[in-house]
């Protein structure tokens, strides 16, 4: 449903003024400066993507080496980087800045009818330090140091005595760093959520893809601190010769195991919710009804990530931690399980009694669906203490959390991309190549990730460099990287049809998919200010009430509901959506790529242990954050 | 757990294999690994194997039910389902919160509760950390970049790699390491257990078979972690008496010219800086005890078996053939390095 | 609200806080906020994340406490009780001033605001001068390398410490905002900054607790 | 052709039937049964609030006792761990199936009402619980406090199952 294109003729100059005032500035300046979530989550994109090609060719790599038994493509040196920087990179480069920072930040605002996130400039310095974060760490591949044990990184190995030189100093920065980015980033969320939704878009009226993002953003919010202590500890162990970590002194080597999986379960699940609300809302879109068990729905997603942070401790099992410790947690493993089940038969039942439509979209979220409760499935295996002591750490749990990550949530990623192109391009895509690299998608995958499940039965642990032959691996691990090169040709199909589709792609109008959510009632691309008039919402799915689209129409005609009077954002109540105030939004600015750049140096003093040089530059830091502060809202003008 | 018991147990296991999952039959047939989880030799692996045969059935069953579903709607697609307003609170919205309700909150509460009993509240017993008084034997198994040592605590015996016990014995198994943190993992006799530095762990292991089962050090220890595995070797209990009594003894002294020579060799040069040789002046702690190398099958964790050319090789090159670890390549001259070979090929 | 035309709001509604030129303009838009601005917001999400953070490093102060048989472990010595407690209740007491400069603030009184700063930054100040000079006292006799107690002990003092040094900059920082009048953007600075400092506050009369367990 | 056009030709209606609902809201202060809106909104709160924080500190206390009861520095307690561990669990549990009655309250006063139904179109009626969202928060509560009882009751079981400090 248009609204504003063409809009009518009377409110032509309402329009120009928005365009005038909203838009960043021309040229490359307007990229590095602009604080438009819509060029930020387009950067995040991007340069997410080139991480996902540098992750994905780890992968391959290492595939290669365990095509057959006693391979030697690469030596256990290269093999141990390869396996660890494949981790950090797939999960803190790609998939969180992925779902959060690209879909997140391009569509949320736009959902729930805002013209920006809450603290634009805070948005732009969360990319900025993101990328950062990103060269900072990837720099350490190419200068050979890159970090070798593990992305959990257990000590002792990761510990002063088992690993001196820079590699493990990489990754605890590496890591803050990065931290910081993704603790920004979901401060934003949570406000932008709470905070700017239209007026009359009341909580239980919120996008279901708003509700995975602020459940995910809740869980950064409180899971990373636990990291960022791990690394610290960890980073002072190596530097200054603390002895948080060393068992000899008074430390503990399980400090570390819990800190990192206080965050490292809920991240798991950080992991996938967006993905989630990537699904429930092309469902309603291909099959043309509102999700069945909206409020089910709803709270599963928060609580998935809620009960998250209650298990961490099982992939501790086979510490030898008292057995009470340890079913304690087994109980948590057993019903954090139960949201999950809620939404998988909330969205077959969606597609069941709707009108599904399966274009490639859909496909995806069906093969989403698929891999998704193959992989929970094992993962509800892991609650019997004895069988997760029995598998962990072989490739039985690769398999099973390669389901769960890349059937959970780069699938819905994939049909996010198709789903979402239109909108984002104006363009169509081309639905046959779609098919087909879903299609090449799906065997690929499962024929790279279901074979895990067997050779990890038979006793192949993880991380290893290479296998002996004789004990009937070779087959599995064959067929295994046979699956890799299919996944990855599919993944090549899937973005060749995006490029080729985006120069050749047929008009797509606002609307071409008959959408849910608000997104869909403003022109593709959407304008810089996303909505010439703050849409009236009396439902989830604002997309499909006519007569309030019309009402809006009418309102543009006669300058009703337009906040024009500069970078005017209407504020509303944080359960109920009453509207409460209208505050004026920050125009593009310098700081945020200038304090990410002078934050950047510090880093990289501290990994070379200059204290003093690290604390001189620290000025810069404060230097951008007056800058920042110095102009406030009223001068702008 | 009379359903779980082994005999039973592996009985059941085995149609169960044919009835649930003919694909993956057809894979796991040609490979009764010796390191295979679901080839158990004792009845806590045997559990443990039932369990995962168990839960697996139902997975299936799950995998089928939502699957179905979706199929269920390909059938209907494009046209079907509700006539109404896509925002219509009515069309199809009440069956959907049934389904939703029942299969989706009810029937996995259920099934997980289940589950949590059967394997957190009974089997657990089984596998979890043996009760003072109720083993036989202990034997001390520590982990070291990257290879096993055993010690059996009363004794003088330790060896490295290969851990002889008794069949039909319950073993008090304490794991601990003198590094980093491995996990020892010998599939077919029970689960997991990680060595934490400075803190024993404790495991049953328990074998009801004659044979070797091959264990691996399953926690990512360094470069050379997928070179770390070991043999447990289960001999009849007088078979293992007479092993035990042997490997306790000191090194048996040097016969001919060759193995004195070799013996020199040994001891003049830095073998003997980080190798023991019970009998000897030999009393180095960083690599392997050699006492009685040559009863050994296999060498450095399993990498290559132990006969002269290997061992010749692995003295003068060992970093080719297992790069990153402890010893340095030795450099021998042909005479010194058969005179060696002759003196460790004595070791028996 | 559906007959707001560009200019005029509807009852209830904050309108453009930029518009306000003036102290009197700005009493007279805050006074129709019954919500918390969204700065506000901002600084919760803040506060939430060093909450946590802190939290970890307490936990872990007691996971260690757990896992070794004496503590604090023979050649540490047990931290002195009394001198830390007054400072801490001291340093307390600067929550009152923060708070009465946020309610002048928002009643538009600049001058009392600026006093009631200045009050409590200097006792901010004192506080911190004497903690940092007795954090290093305490290093030197006890270095922060001897085992897990002292690395946690200056740890987690220092980063709380680091708490207190980041409140008394926003402190000083506002005082050279606020000389130039009061606008709604600093208004709601000091809204948040004496958010912050109660935090802080807060979190200190913790840490203090927890290290001070240690003696009994 | 857009799927609209598809829709428009199978007859689907322009206007969405499930908008009834939200422009009758309740009047301030109305009776909805027994209870006014302000009860059930108190209701709702608690109903939606209080468990997640009960199940949350009973995990960390039980965790935590676990730890310090079988480690080194809290072995000499002597803390009966069974006994910390059955009272937490049967507190929580208490407490989450009084929370659930307060959901299932909210449930059964506002049936007949959507999730979706929100505050009434302008400001009017500020402050008032909008009916949508009691009910769908009742749902919620409903939902979530039931795993969190699952969880007391699991915990109770391996309180009364394990042998103390065993090592798993």
């Amino acid at each position: 449903m248009a609204t504003t294109v063409p809009p009518p003729a009377s409110a032509e100059p309402l329009v120009e003024r928005l365009e005038q005032m909203w838009q960043s500035r021309p040229g490359i300046l307007g990229w590095v400066m602009t604080t438009d979530h819509k060029r930020i989550g387009l950067l995040y994109f991007w340069t997410t993507l080139v991480l996902f090609g540098a992750g994905g060719a780890e992968a391959l790599i290492m595939r290669t080496q365990l095509i057959q038994p006693n391979n030697n493509v690469v030596g256990p040196a290269t093999y141990d980087e390869l396996f660890t920087m494949h981790g950090i990179t797939m999960i803190f480069f790609f998939i969180i800045p992925m779902t959060t920072g690209a879909f997140g930040n391009y569509l949320l605002p736009l959902m729930i009818g805002a013209r920006d996130m809450a603290f634009p400039r805070m948005n732009a310095l969360s990319y900025w330090v993101f990328l950062g974060s990103a060269i900072f760490i990837y720099t350490s591949l190419f200068a050979g140091v890159a970090p070798n044990a593990g992305w959990f990184d257990y000590v002792p190995l990761a510990g002063p005595k088992y690993d001196p030189g820079h590699a493990i100093d990489f990754y605890c920065l590496g890591i803050i760093f990065n931290g910081i980015s993704s603790s920004l980033a979901s401060a934003n969320f949570i406000v932008t959520i709470f905070k700017l939704r239209a007026p009359g878009m009341s909580i239980n009226r919120m996008p279901l893809f708003c509700y995975a993002q602020v459940a995910a953003s809740f869980g950064l919010l409180f899971a990373l601190p636990s990291l960022t202590v791990a690394t610290t500890f960890l980073f002072l162990d190596r530097t200054i010769g603390t002895h948080f970590y060393d068992a000899a002194k008074g430390g503990s080597t399980l400090l570390w195991q819990h800190l990192f999986w206080f965050f490292g379960h809920p991240e798991v699940y950080i992991l996938i919710v967006p993905a989630f609300g990537i699904a429930t809302e092309i469902i309603p879109a291909f099959t043309q009804r509102r999700v069945v068990a909206f409020p089910f729905v709803a709270i599963a997603e928060l609580l998935v990530v809620f009960i998250g942070f209650g298990v961490w401790a099982h992939h501790m099992f086979a510490t030898g931690m008292p057995t009470v410790t340890v079913v304690f947690f087994a109980a948590a493993t057993a019903v954090v399980v139960i949201p999950s089940t809620i939404q998988v038969f909330a969205w077959t039942m969606t597609m069941f009694t709707g009108r599904p439509r399966f274009r490639t979209p859909l496909l995806f979220i069906c093969g989403f669906i698929f891999m998704f409760v193959a992989g929970g499935l094992t993962g509800i295996m892991f609650l019997a203490v004895p069988f997760d002591q029995q598998v962990t750490d072989t490739y039985f749990v690769i398999a099973h959390f390669h389901y769960i990550i890349f059937g959970a949530a780069v699938f819905p990623i994939f049909g996010g991309m198709y789903y979402w192109f239109p909108k984002v391009t104006g363009k169509l895509y081309f639905e046959l190549p779609g098919q087909i690299s879903f299609w090449t998608i799906f065997l690929g995958t499962n024929l790279l990730f279901f074979p895990m499940h067997i050779v990890g039965l038979e006793g192949m642990t993880r991380r290893v460099y290479t296998y002996p032959g004789g004990l009937g691996w070779g087959p599995e691990n064959l067929a295994e990287t046979i699956g890799a090169y299919l996944t990855a040709l599919g993944i090549v199909v899937l973005f060749a049809n995006l490029v080729v589709s985006f120069f050749k792609g047929l008009p797509a109008g606002p609307d071409p998919w008959h959408g849910a959510t608000l997104e869909w009632t403003i022109s593709s691309p959407p304008p810089e200010y996303n909505y010439a008039v703050i849409p009236k919402v009396s439902s989830a799915y604002a997309n499909w009430d006519y007569p309030d689209r019309e009402e809006d129409r009418r309102k543009l005609a006669s300058a009703v509901m337009v906040l024009d009077q500069g970078h005017e954002q209407p504020v509303s109540s944080p359960v109920d959506g009453w509207w409460t105030e209208i505050i004026e939004m920050p125009h593009d600015s310098p700081w945020p790529i200038a304090l990410a750049f002078s934050m950047f140096l510090v880093f990289g003093a501290l990994l070379f242990h200059q204290w003093i040089v690290a604390g001189f530059l620290t000025i810069a830091v404060a230097y951008s954050l007056l800058g920042w502060h110095g102009t406030e809202p009223q001068e702008a003008e | 757990m009379p359903a779980l018991t082994t005999n039973r147990g592996t009985r059941q296991g085995r149609w169960r294999r044919l009835l649930l999952i003919a694909p993956l039959v057809v894979v796991l047939a040609g490979c009764g690994g010796v390191q295979n989880a679901l080839n158990p030799h004792s009845h806590p692996a045997a559990d443990i194997a039932n369990l995962f045969w168990w839960m697996m059935g139902i997975s299936f069953g799950g995998l089928a039910l939502v699957s179905g579903i979706m199929i269920a709607a390909w059938f209907k697609r494009g046209r079907g389902g509700t006539r109404s307003h896509p925002n219509d609170r009515e069309a199809g919205e009440r069956l959907g919160n049934k389904v939703v309700i029942a299969l989706g909150v009810v029937m996995p509460i259920c099934v997980v509760c289940a589950l949590f009993v059967v394997g957190d509240a009974l089997i657990i017993n089984v596998t979890q950390a043996p009760a003072r008084s109720s083993t036989s034997l202990t034997v001390k198994a520590i982990g070291h970049q990257w290879w096993w040592q055993f010690e059996y605590p009363g004794t003088r015996a330790d060896t490295a790699d290969e851990m002889h016990i008794p069949v039909d014995t319950r073993i008090n198994l304490i794991a601990t390491t003198a590094d980093v943190i491995h996990s020892f993992w010998v599939p077919a006799l029970n689960r997991k257990i990680d060595t934490i530095p400075s803190h024993a762990n404790h495991i049953l292991i328990y074998a009801n078979k004659l044979g070797s089962y091959r264990g691996q050090c399953a926690e990512y220890c360094g470069l050379q972690h997928a070179h770390m595995a070991m043999l447990v070797i289960v001999q009849t209990k007088a078979a293992f008496r007479s092993w035990l009594h042997g490997e306790a003894a000191k090194a048996r002294p040097p016969a001919t010219r060759a193995e004195k020579a070799g013996q020199k060799v040994f001891l003049d040069g830095p073998c003997s800086s980080c190798h023991t040789i019970r009998g000897t002046s030999a009393s180095g702690f960083v690599g392997p005890d050699l006492t009685h190398l040559a009863s050994r099958k296999w060498l450095a964790g399993l990498t290559i078996p132990n006969r002269p050319g290997y061992l010749g090789g692995w003295i003068m090159d060992s970093q080719h053939i297992k790069p990153g670890n402890e010893m340095p390549d030795i450099n021998l001259t042909g005479r010194q390095l058969r005179n060696l070979l002759a003196y460790l090929e004595s070791l028996g | 609200m559906s007959d707001y035309v560009a200019g005029g709001v509807p009852e209830g509604v904050v309108p453009r806080t930029t518009d306000a030129r003036n102290t009197q303009e700005v009493v007279a838009l805050v006074s129709r906020r019954r919500q918390p601005s969204v700065a506000v917001w901002g600084m919760a999400m803040l506060i939430a994340s060093e909450g946590t953070l802190l939290s970890g490093m307490i936990a872990s102060y007691y996971y260690l406490r757990f896992t070794t048989p004496t503590w604090p472990p023979r050649g540490d010595p047990r931290p002195e009780v009394v001198i830390p407690l007054i400072l801490v209740a001291v340093l307390a007491t600067t929550s009152i001033p923060m708070q009465l400069a946020a309610f002048a603030a928002r009643t538009g009184r600049l001058m009392a605001t600026r006093l009631l700063l200045v009050w409590a930054l200097v006792f901010q100040l004192g506080y911190f001068v004497y903690e940092v000079h007795d954090y290093a006292r305490q290093v030197h006799h006890d270095p922060i390398s001897t085992d897990a107690y002292s690395s946690i002990y200056f740890t987690l003092l220092g980063a709380d410490h680091g708490h207190v040094l980041i409140g008394i900059l926003l402190t000083t920082w506002l005082l050279w905002k606020l000389r130039r009048g009061l606008t709604m953007y600093r208004l709601n600075a000091v809204q948040v900054i004496a958010f912050y400092w109660h935090i802080v506050n807060l979190l200190t009369l913790v840490i203090v607790g927890v290290l001070l367990s240690a003696t009994f | 052709m857009s799927v609209r056009h598809e829709a428009r030709e199978q007859g689907v209606p322009d206007v969405n039937p499930a908008r009834r609902e939200t422009l009758v809201a309740p009047q301030p202060g109305e009776r909805i049964g027994r209870l006014t809106l302000r009860q059930l909104g108190i209701l709702q709160w608690t109903g939606t609030i209080i468990g997640p924080v009960v199940w949350y500190s009973q995990h960390l206390f039980g965790y935590g006792v676990g730890q310090a009861v079988c480690s080194i520095g809290g072995i000499h307690w002597g803390v009966s761990f069974g006994v910390y561990q059955l009272t937490a669990a049967s507190v929580a549990g208490l407490i989450e199936i009084a929370t659930w009655v307060c959901a299932l309250l909210v449930f059964l006063h506002t049936k007949g009402a959507d999730w979706g139904d929100g505050p009434p179109e302008e400001g009017r009626w500020e402050g008032q619980e909008p009916y949508g969202r009691l009910y769908f928060f009742a749902i919620a509560g409903m939902v979530a406090n039931v795993l969190f009882l699952t969880m007391a009751l699991l915990d109770a079981t391996a309180a009364v199952t394990d042998v103390l400090c065993r090592q798993s």
